[in-house]
């Protein structure tokens, strides 16, 4: 914080003296301060009594239900939705931080023309003349624009982006982020299409599990759902009393779910799959007193010949162990195999995640009872309400494709920064040199936005309309209510409205978009659904919906039994040790890629809340971290503090040094969301961003890196005292016992 | 014939001692004589009878004042605003004590040095028999005495050997100046204590410029007053829905009846009367004038008619939207309800 | 050598302390009538009028029943009565005037505390302590004005006063 | 009428803590605790009322990351309130709660020195909130400006508004009225908030059942802090 | 400076005083005379113009130097002004503390000067009270450290406040809050105690002062005079004059000593009533006391050899000054050294998680060069050097042992401070403190302020109480015994 002379430091200055007190005393110039009332007073609105808004919140795509605190007309607080079904009333450090979105200061407050991409010269503009901008721009396109959107895009903006683009006879908008690919959304659901009959994200019932084995998966980090997986983790632990679940984690570099477990094993990085295929094979060799006879069985469908030693040797994990962890699960009563996003990042990702989640079908899955995973119900409205669908990176490359070949006049980015997520390999720059003209909606200017040509600032999302369908949804399929909990601040459009005005001139958009705003859509959409819990008794109730928070059934459906699941064959499971990008010579360490808990995968970097939070492994904030294991530090000679450069085949970044005991000696950890060169005051200008290491991004977890020290060494922005904490406590015995 | 002073000087001590023997000869009494020396010597070293002081009485008093002040501090402090700290009982005797000590000592220390100046006549600004080079060494013998008898006086100074002998008028008994100082002074801190004091107390108020009496923080009332969102709507829900009767009627209980007379006395009463009959003062300008709301007229609208008046408003009726919450509007309602004659 | 005479040093010491202290005192007067006078409004409004129609004090300012803070009464409330009561009153068309341009009248307040302080009708109102404790005569006043400089030892003055005096000391009721 | 006494106890169930830092921003939230920039935090100036100490068990590969969070712990006999020369701090008997009254202090830093958990901020510069952020800001909550001292307060904002309330409306609080702002947050529900003088309180519960896992920190010094703390649970198979 | 004004009696008028007798015919006895005269101030006797004129020249003979010196001096507290007002205006922030090291050099600095303000009073007022005969001429000297070392001193705890401009918050005023401060808090007995013996200070040092003023009264003319002659209060030396002073001295005496001890005491238990490992210490009231007076007599030797080096007070301030200063600090050192082993030893015995923690910082760690220095300084030097006569009379070698004290001192005091700070029993709270540029150049301001106003102090007050030499050089004479010459008081 820069000291700076501001009034309130004049006065202290001024009261210094009695003399100048005196002047200063007379001088006070807000000795008598307006009050103003309301001209027309809202309802439910008083003077110093809050109000509440239930929405939805927007900073990851798990959509978990936000009660707004409203006073004068401005939002103090979110907290979670008490009666929304998924996240029960708690929120996360994210959602918490959303109101440092709405009340950015660097929020754009019109809508903006950039003459030369890059350039940041921005020429502030009429809505009107924005919006006939686009119009012309989509007319002259013809069927040949492309839309790039974001996970957390709520579902009616991705409605309404569909049918625009059919209608122009454009390709369907092209869903991607950092986050859900980072966390496998796209290849678990192939998985469990190809296991179980059925693309969806699988839910897994920690809650009632009794043995769970995580091969890498963050459950208790920004993964599918941090809330939920938070609160069901509360429950496995001492939800039930004197029952205590058992939790096994297998990952290279601890993290909030390693530090929490029971058993942590640091396997070899991209080698849990084999792990998961020698339990498969023991449980089909042996026969331990399992709980359920039909394991053995299942197991054999998958089974192959198993060399423990082998295994050993290439994950790192020792056979006794391994043995262990087969024991453990197939004698457990309600036993959980969790597959980690890591594994999506594989080469042979899907052999891997079949033979975590073959070890769940072996363990049959719950029929209607406690604990085992079972597959999200969302599919049950998909009839009614979409759900934007993460596409996998081959169709990105395919949209890239198309921009190179200069197929794309006009390219729509809708919540999601490409410029800042994507690899310099995937050749975004040279694709979006060839598209004529590029239109961002972010309301922050962030790097996309800084290569587009026109801005129309959308609204954040506590100021805008949506709804979201919940995925992974747990028990129920949920439509989660998003509505303004405050006037906006900033002069923003929602982006549905803009393309609804837009598509009123395109004839072809025209039939299919008739409605007058997103609003009258979202009513016709809503008023469809069956009869809910709480959005009253005789059909939907528009009003009860937005009071409460969304729509969801009263009762919960039957999730999948195992008796769909027999019915397919199940498919060949071979699972190799993964190839690395990079000759272990020339790059001696793995590089392991995870996603910040707090800024996640990037987009937290703009809240200074975030930012200045410390990250609860290594407790510093606004940097970013170069983690290696002490000894390696040792090995290589460098310290606490010291600037290193990570160099991979396919870039090299700087970070400083932290060394982490819980590590493996071999891997080199860093997290995303720093190194942001736009994107608002508080984003730019810190630390690095790691996703420049990384080559084609199917691969990204599979990438060799070698760390060189520049001599520099800065203080790091730490909340502990490291040497403290390492020397442990003065008598050595933790309070915790 | 008045009396004078005479001054002699010597500058040795057995001149002035010889001095004051011949001046005892002559019957001069000690009363009259005084002895100027510029480092203290032993009176009886000059035949001088021994002075007592009383400044140590004087320090004992102080003592005294400090014990009291000292008393305040602690016991008096301490209950004038019993605020706990740190589980310590709301007298603690310990540091009590340390500050009965610190006290005591600075009256006692202070009452010395005062009573010093004040017992040895001091400060004193006008003229005296002096002479400068008794800080050099010299020894002055001082006899305040008839002026007639001034000639013997010198015949013994001379024969003692003195270096000079000086006549002075006798000044006045009283030094005004030290009257003047001493008083001065007490008024000057008397009245600036008071005047203090009205500045402690406010009753002469200055606007003094405090850190955090302006806020960052937009205050309930302070503008701008932003509306809330249109359309939304608040977890508490609307006060109506759109093609829903108006629900939630609080049963006529005491209770309700209770708050709904005190809410119609706030809201209603000024223009439908105390009775309800319509006939309040502001209802007066009104025209069509209020309703009797004891006749049938009123009493047999159905409350969800009723709900809605209050909510929006009927004709000239202002909303009462703004001071009544909807359970309110129900307990007004339950009240109107008791009016039907 | 002869002996001077000392000047009486004293005396002059002591006037010219005298003299510092009437200037103080004369400067400070001129806060003393700054603090309490009566702040110039943007609508002469005058509550003896409403005060003898009989008008609640809690009509107008109505979230003192439920709120921390009083509240103004909304424009749309002031034109609610005055639509129809005595608009041609000059005073009565500037109000209407600002209901017109939709603005609200930026009332200047007249009881001020500092920020730090959270004070609650609310408490007090249903309490039974009455507005005329703290706002004197209201009903009275063509034109509101402080009447007691409301620092923490008056404040004090009343808690202590009450059956739960201990409690009602504690420096969280006012401070947080 | 006597107001009720409280007696505010929190527990913290280090097993279900999953150290997500959800409370930590909630508190920033609520509190209007302003934000350290990199440069002060590097001068050791962090400033979060709630913090999530981690601390390593045991050597690689058997090393596991402990978390224990710290706010204040409302101390029945705090060390740090005697010393403020100012009462700028002292104890509330209503609530049990060691109160800061920040316009009452003058930054002699005297309580942080006595304050063995270090749970105590100083604002050693003005906080520069950006214009439009300052819309955010908690109107219940002085915003502190430099030189004054602050901790957590138990959210006594919250606290004494729902006993307003309550005593406006002639009724008394219940069990669960009250929750600071990071037992709201906590997904695992790790945190428990409550009134230990009402038996019949979550809190007053929770301690019955798990009294054998429950602590408090440094309570050697006796200090009678008002957060137990529940003991990591371990279970074998 | 003052002029002369008045004709000073010839030695050739007849009867002189009885102290310009002539020596002794016998050689012998003449030799022995002057012998004792060199050394023993008290034998040495002159005739009191004599030695006004002594004391009163190198006040009115300024050298260029000392102008300069001024120039510096006051540059210096102008930059300690201009640092405090950046500090109050931006915050305490521009200070190097942060978590947990709360207090640091302002606080090091206040625990300093308040020691160095011991001495003074220590040997104006025991010594007088034990009627140690050597005192006189050192006296003041010594009070006039205390001065304004008290008054630095009481300005640090205003300076390392977070908000300054409420000071007055901590003073027990009665105001409309009907809020007083608490006494509960050691913040508040450190005030009481200061302000005691502070005032009490300026009034000891006053009254001594007055017969000194009356003597400047009379050798000097116009406005000088008149400065001089409102201080003198028309002070003419009667005898009741005499008897009050001597009275009131005895009552200051005798009362300043127990609050001599309480403040340091006082001061001592701002860090030991804490639960601080390295403060919470029963030890640190005679602890601090002894460290005061140890550093205090280490200040007041330096101020002595300087002046009398640089105002030529080679008659009043002789070996056996310096040599009983000496033994004195050598004293010191050792009982120092005694306090410190138990404050050290209790810790390290008892093995207390934290205390071990930080003796290790302090043998082992990064801090242990500051220990060890301290060490040196404060128990090796002095208990190697002081032993002999020659390097206690020898100005340059005592001149060094006392600067090393006080270095010794400062260290003390800096490692009590924010060193101990630095450890507490969360190891994730620990922390450091690191020295920056806005502390530094208010310290440095502050003891420019310190030497600045003694010098100045210097110029217009006689610094050698007159009047307590002339009593001295009367009350006593010489008896041969033998073949030795002793002195003693004269029959009382």
């Amino acid at each position: 914080m820069t000291p700076k002379i501001t009034r309130r430091n004049f006065l202290r200055f001024a009261t210094l003296g009695a003399g100048a007190t005196i002047l200063a005393g007379c001088a006070n110039p807000r000795r008598w301060v307006t009050l103003e009332p309301y001209v027309r007073p809202p309802e439910e609105q008083l003077a110093g009594v809050a109000t509440w808004y239930a929405s939805t919140c927007r900073m990851c795509p798990a959509g978990c239900g936000i009660i707004v605190r409203i006073m004068n007309g401005r939002a103090l607080k979110i907290e979670g939705n008490p009666e929304h079904p998924l996240n029960q009333g708690k929120l996360c450090a994210r959602g918490q931080a959303g109101l440092q979105l709405l009340y950015n200061p660097d929020r754009l407050n019109a809508p903006v023309v950039q003459s030369g991409r890059g350039s940041h010269q921005f020429r502030a503009i009429a809505w009107e003349e924005g919006i006939n901008t686009l119009f012309d721009k989509l007319q002259g396109a013809g069927d040949q624009v492309a839309v790039l959107g974001g996970s957390s895009m709520s579902g009616h903006l991705y409605d309404i982006l569909g049918r625009l683009t059919s209608a122009i006879g454009a390709s369907a908008p092209v869903i991607y982020d950092p986050l859900v690919s980072m966390n496998g959304y796209v290849a678990l659901k192939d998985v469990d299409m190809a296991l179980f009959g059925k693309a969806a994200l699988p839910t897994y019932d920690l809650g009632n599990a009794d043995i769970v084995i995580s091969f890498g998966a963050d459950l208790l980090g920004p993964g599918l759902s941090q809330v939920r997986y938070g609160i069901e983790y509360g429950k496995f632990r001492s939800g039930r009393l004197g029952q205590r679940g058992y939790l096994v984690q297998l990952e290279p570099h601890q993290s909030l779910t390693g530090a929490k477990a029971d058993l942590w094993l640091p396997v070899q990085p991209g080698m849990e799959g084999l792990v998961a295929q020698a339990i498969i094979d023991l449980i089909a060799s042996h026969s331990f007193a399992s709980p359920d006879p039909l394991r053995v069985e299942r197991a054999k469908l998958f089974a192959g010949p198993v060399d423990l030693n082998k295994t050993a040797a290439a994950t790192g994990i020792s056979p006794t162990e391994l043995l262990h962890l087969e024991q453990i699960f197939a004698e457990a009563e309600r036993p959980l195999a969790i597959p980690g996003g890591g594994l999506s990042g594989l080469p042979d990702a899907n052999a891997s995640l079949t033979a975590v989640q073959a070890l769940n079908f072996i363990v049959g899955m719950p029929a209607g009872g406690p604990g085992g995973m079972s597959l999200s119900p969302e599919d049950q409205l998909s009839k009614l309400v979409v759900k934007p669908q993460p596409s996998s990176f081959s169709d990105l490359l395919v949209l890239l494709g198309k921009m190179k070949a200069g197929a794309v006049k006009v390219l729509l980015v809708l919540g999601s920064n490409p410029v800042y997520e994507l690899p310099l390999q995937a050749g975004l720059a040279e694709a979006l040199a060839k598209v004529p003209y590029v239109v961002s909606f972010a309301p922050i200017v962030d790097e996309t936005a800084a290569q587009a040509d026109l801005i129309l600032p959308d609204r954040t999302y506590l100021e805008s309309w949506g709804y979201d369908v919940l995925s992974p949804a747990f028990d129920l399929p949920v439509v989660s209510s998003q509505q303004p909990v405050v006037t906006p601040r900033f002069d923003a459009r929602s982006a549905a409205d803009v393309l609804l005005t837009v598509a009123k001139g395109i004839p072809a958009a025209a039939k299919v978009l008739s409605w007058t705003d997103e609003v009258a859509f979202l009513k016709e959409v809503i008023a469809q659904f069956p009869q809910g819990a709480v959005t009253g008794d005789n059909g939907v109730i528009w009003e009860r919906y937005l009071q409460h928070g969304g729509w969801w059934p009263a009762a919960a459906a039957a999730p999948q039994g195992p008796a769909t699941m027999q019915a397919l064959p199940p498919p060949p499971l071979q699972v190799a040790a993964p190839q690395f990008l990079g000759d272990a010579g020339q790059y001696p360490f793995f590089l392991h890629l995870y996603v910040s808990s707090l800024l996640s995968d990037g987009r937290g970097a703009n809240l200074p809340w975030l930012q200045a939070s410390p990250d609860p492994l290594t407790t510093v904030s606004w940097q970013t971290l170069v983690e290696i294991n002490p000894a390696t530090a040792q090995k290589i000679g460098v310290e606490d503090g010291e600037v290193v450069k990570v160099s991979s085949p396919y870039g090299e970044i700087e970070g400083y040094i932290y060394t982490y005991p819980a590590m493996r000696p071999d891997t080199v950890a860093i997290a995303t969301g720093q190194g942001h060169i736009d994107y608002g005051r508080y984003a730019s200008q810190h630390g690095s961003n790691p996703l420049l290491l990384v080559g084609a991004q199917p691969a990204w977890a599979s990438v060799r890196v070698n760390v060189t020290s520049t001599g520099r060494k800065v203080k790091l922005s730490i909340f502990e005292w490291k040497p403290g904490v390492e020397e442990g406590f003065p008598n050595q015995a933790f309070p915790g016992g | 014939m008045a009396d004078i002073h005479l001054l002699g000087l010597f500058n040795n001590l057995e001149a002035a001692a010889d001095a004051i023997d011949r001046l005892h000869k002559q019957g001069t009494g000690d009363e009259k004589i005084l002895v100027l020396s510029g480092s203290p010597y032993k009176p009886e070293m000059l035949g001088r009878p021994h002075y007592h002081g009383k400044v140590g009485l004087a320090s004992l008093g102080g003592a005294l004042l400090g014990m009291l002040l000292a008393a305040f501090l602690t016991v008096g402090i301490f209950l004038l605003y019993p605020l706990i700290q740190g589980g310590q009982p709301l007298i603690p005797i310990p540091p009590s004590l340390i500050v009965f000590f610190e006290v005591i000592m600075l009256g006692m220390m202070w009452a010395a040095f005062t009573s010093m100046l004040v017992l040895s006549g001091m400060p004193v600004f006008k003229a005296q028999p002096y002479d400068p080079r008794i800080t050099e060494g010299y020894i002055g013998v001082q006899v305040t005495l008839d002026e007639k008898l001034s000639g013997q006086v010198e015949q013994a100074f001379n024969d003692a050997g003195t270096m000079g002998v000086k006549r002075q008028a006798l000044a006045p008994a009283i030094d005004l100046n030290f009257r003047r100082f001493w008083g001065g002074g007490l008024a000057v801190l008397t009245i600036g204590a008071v005047i203090t004091l009205l500045f402690f107390y406010d009753v002469l108020k200055i606007n003094f410029p405090t850190n955090m009496n302006e806020q960052f923080s937009y205050g309930y009332e302070q503008g701008p007053r932003l509306a809330a969102p249109a359309e939304s709507v608040p977890v508490q829900g609307p006060d109506l829905i759109a093609g829903e009767p108006a629900s939630l009627p609080v049963p006529s209980s005491p209770n309700s009846l209770q708050r709904g007379k005190t809410l119609f006395g706030i809201n209603c009463v000024m223009c439908h009367g105390a009775g309800g009959t319509g006939n309040g003062a502001v209802g007066a300008f009104f025209n069509p004038k209020p309703f009797n709301l004891t006749s049938s007229a009123v009493q047999n609208l159905q409350d969800n008619e009723l709900f809605l008046v209050i909510t929006q408003g009927f004709g000239v009726m202002p909303p009462a939207a703004e001071n009544l919450s909807p359970e309110e509007r129900w307990d007004v309602i339950n009240y109107v309800r008791t009016l039907k004659k | 050598m002869r002996l001077k005479t000392v000047s009486p040093v004293g005396r002059r010491i002591i006037i010219a302390v005298v003299v510092i202290l009437v200037v103080a005192a004369a400067a400070i007067l001129l806060f003393v009538t700054e603090a309490r006078a009566a702040p110039a409004q943007p609508i002469a409004f005058n509550h003896q009028v409403m005060g003898q129609l009989g008008i609640q004090c809690l009509y107008c300012h109505n979230t003192a029943r439920v709120s921390p803070a009083a509240g103004m009464p909304s424009m749309a409330k002031c034109m609610g009565c005055h639509k129809v009561v005595d608009p041609t009153n000059p005073v009565i068309k500037e109000v209407a005037a600002y209901w017109d341009k939709q603005q609200p009248i930026p009332w200047v307040r007249v009881n001020v505390m500092p920020r730090f302080v959270f004070f609650s009708h609310e408490a007090h109102v249903n309490n039974g302590v009455s507005c005329e404790t703290c706002h004197g005569d209201v009903n009275h006043m063509t034109v509101a004005h402080q009447v007691v400089n409301m620092n923490m030892g008056w404040c004090l003055d009343c808690h202590e006063k009450q059956p739960n005096a201990p409690q009602l000391i504690d420096c969280v009721i006012c401070h947080r | 009428m006597a107001l009720p006494v409280h007696k505010w106890t929190m527990i913290i169930d280090l097993d279900r803590c999953t150290g997500c830092g959800a409370c930590v921003v909630a508190c920033h939230a609520e509190n209007n605790v302003p934000v350290q920039t990199e440069r002060e935090i590097t001068r050791l100036r962090a400033m979060h009322w709630i913090r999530i100490e981690r601390y390593w068990q045991g050597a690689y590969p058997d090393v596991q990351a402990r978390f224990l969070p710290v706010q204040c712990q409302q101390c029945g006999d705090a060390p740090c309130e005697s010393v403020c020369p100012v009462y700028a701090t002292n104890h509330s008997p209503t609530e049990n709660l060691n109160l800061q009254t920040y316009n009452r202090c003058v930054g002699t830093r005297y309580c942080q020195n006595n304050d063995p958990y270090k749970v105590r901020f100083f604002n050693f510069f003005d906080p520069d909130f950006e214009d439009s952020l300052t819309n955010q800001l908690n109107p219940d909550v002085t915003v502190r400006t430099a030189g004054i001292m602050e901790k957590c307060t138990f959210c006594v904002q919250r606290i004494r508004r729902a006993e307003e309330d309550a005593l406006s409306r002639g009724v008394s609080l219940k069990d669960g009225d009250v929750i600071p702002a990071c037992v709201q947050t906590c997904p695992p529900g790790a945190l428990v908030f409550g009134n230990l003088n009402d038996p019949n309180s979550q809190v007053a519960a929770a301690l019955r059942e798990q009294e054998q896992r429950s602590f408090r920190l440094l309570e050697s010094l006796g200090t009678d802090p008002a957060i137990y703390y529940l003991k990591g649970g371990s279970s074998h198979a | 400076m003052p002029e002369e004004n008045i004709s000073r009696p010839s030695p050739t008028e007849r009867g002189l005083p009885y102290w310009e007798q002539p020596l002794p015919e016998d050689k012998e006895l003449a030799k022995q005379e002057t012998e004792a005269r060199k050394d023993n101030l008290l034998l040495d006797v002159r005739a009191p113009a004599d030695v006004n004129r002594y004391m009163m020249d190198p006040m009115r003979r300024q050298s260029r130097r000392f102008w300069v010196l001024c120039v510096i001096l006051a540059g210096g507290v102008l930059m300690w002004w201009g640092t405090w007002l950046y500090q109050a205006i931006n915050g305490i922030g521009v200070e190097g503390i942060g978590r947990p090291v709360m207090w640091a050099v302002y606080i090091v600095n206040f625990v300093y000067l308040i020691g160095i303000g011991h001495a003074g009073t220590f040997i104006s007022a025991a010594l007088r009270v034990l009627k140690f005969e050597w005192r006189r001429p050192i006296s003041r000297a010594a009070e006039t450290v205390t001065l304004f070392a008290l008054s630095m001193a009481a300005v640090y705890p205003l300076i390392h406040l977070g908000r300054v401009w409420k000071f007055y918050w901590l003073l027990p005023y009665p105001n409309q809050r009907q809020l007083w401060p608490s006494y509960h808090s050691p913040l508040l007995w450190d005030p009481t105690a200061i302000l005691t013996y502070f005032s009490c200070s300026i009034l000891f040092a006053y009254i001594s002062l007055i017969p000194d003023i009356a003597m400047m009264r009379d050798h000097t003319t116009g406005r000088w005079q008149a400065f001089y002659r409102i201080f003198a209060l028309g002070w003419r030396g009667t005898e009741k004059e005499w008897a009050h002073h001597e009275t009131t001295q005895n009552v200051f005496s005798y009362g300043i000593i127990p609050v001599m001890f309480s403040v340091h005491t006082i001061v001592s238990w701002d860090f030991s009533m804490a639960l601080q490992a390295g403060w919470h210490s029963t030890i640190f009231g005679p602890y601090f006391v002894v460290g005061a007076l140890f550093s205090g007599t280490g200040a007041v030797i330096i101020a002595l050899i300087v002046l009398r080096q640089t105002m030529n007070l080679k008659f009043f301030l002789r070996p056996e000054h310096f040599n009983g200063m000496a033994m004195f600090m050598l004293v010191l050192s050792l009982t120092w050294d005694y306090f410190y082993f138990n404050d050290y030893m209790a810790p390290w015995f008892a093995g207390a998680p934290v205390d071990r923690t930080l003796n290790i910082l302090l043998q082992s760690g990064a801090y242990a060069p500051f220990w060890y220095t301290m060490l040196i300084c404060n128990a090796l030097i002095p208990a190697l050097t002081l032993w002999s006569k020659k390097i206690r009379t020898n100005l340059t070698a005592l001149f060094i042992v006392a600067v090393l004290v006080q270095v010794g001192m400062y260290l003390e005091r800096i490692i009590i401070v924010p060193f101990s700070l630095a450890r507490n029993e969360l190891p994730f709270s620990w922390g450091v403190y690191t020295l920056q540029a806005p502390e530094t150049m208010i310290t440095i301001g502050t003891f420019c302020f310190l030497i600045l106003a003694y010098i100045i102090f210097t110029r217009i007050f006689p610094i050698i109480p007159l009047w307590e030499v002339y009593e001295g050089q009367a009350l006593h004479g010489l008896r041969k015994v033998g073949h030795y010459l002793l002195h003693l008081k004269s029959a009382e």
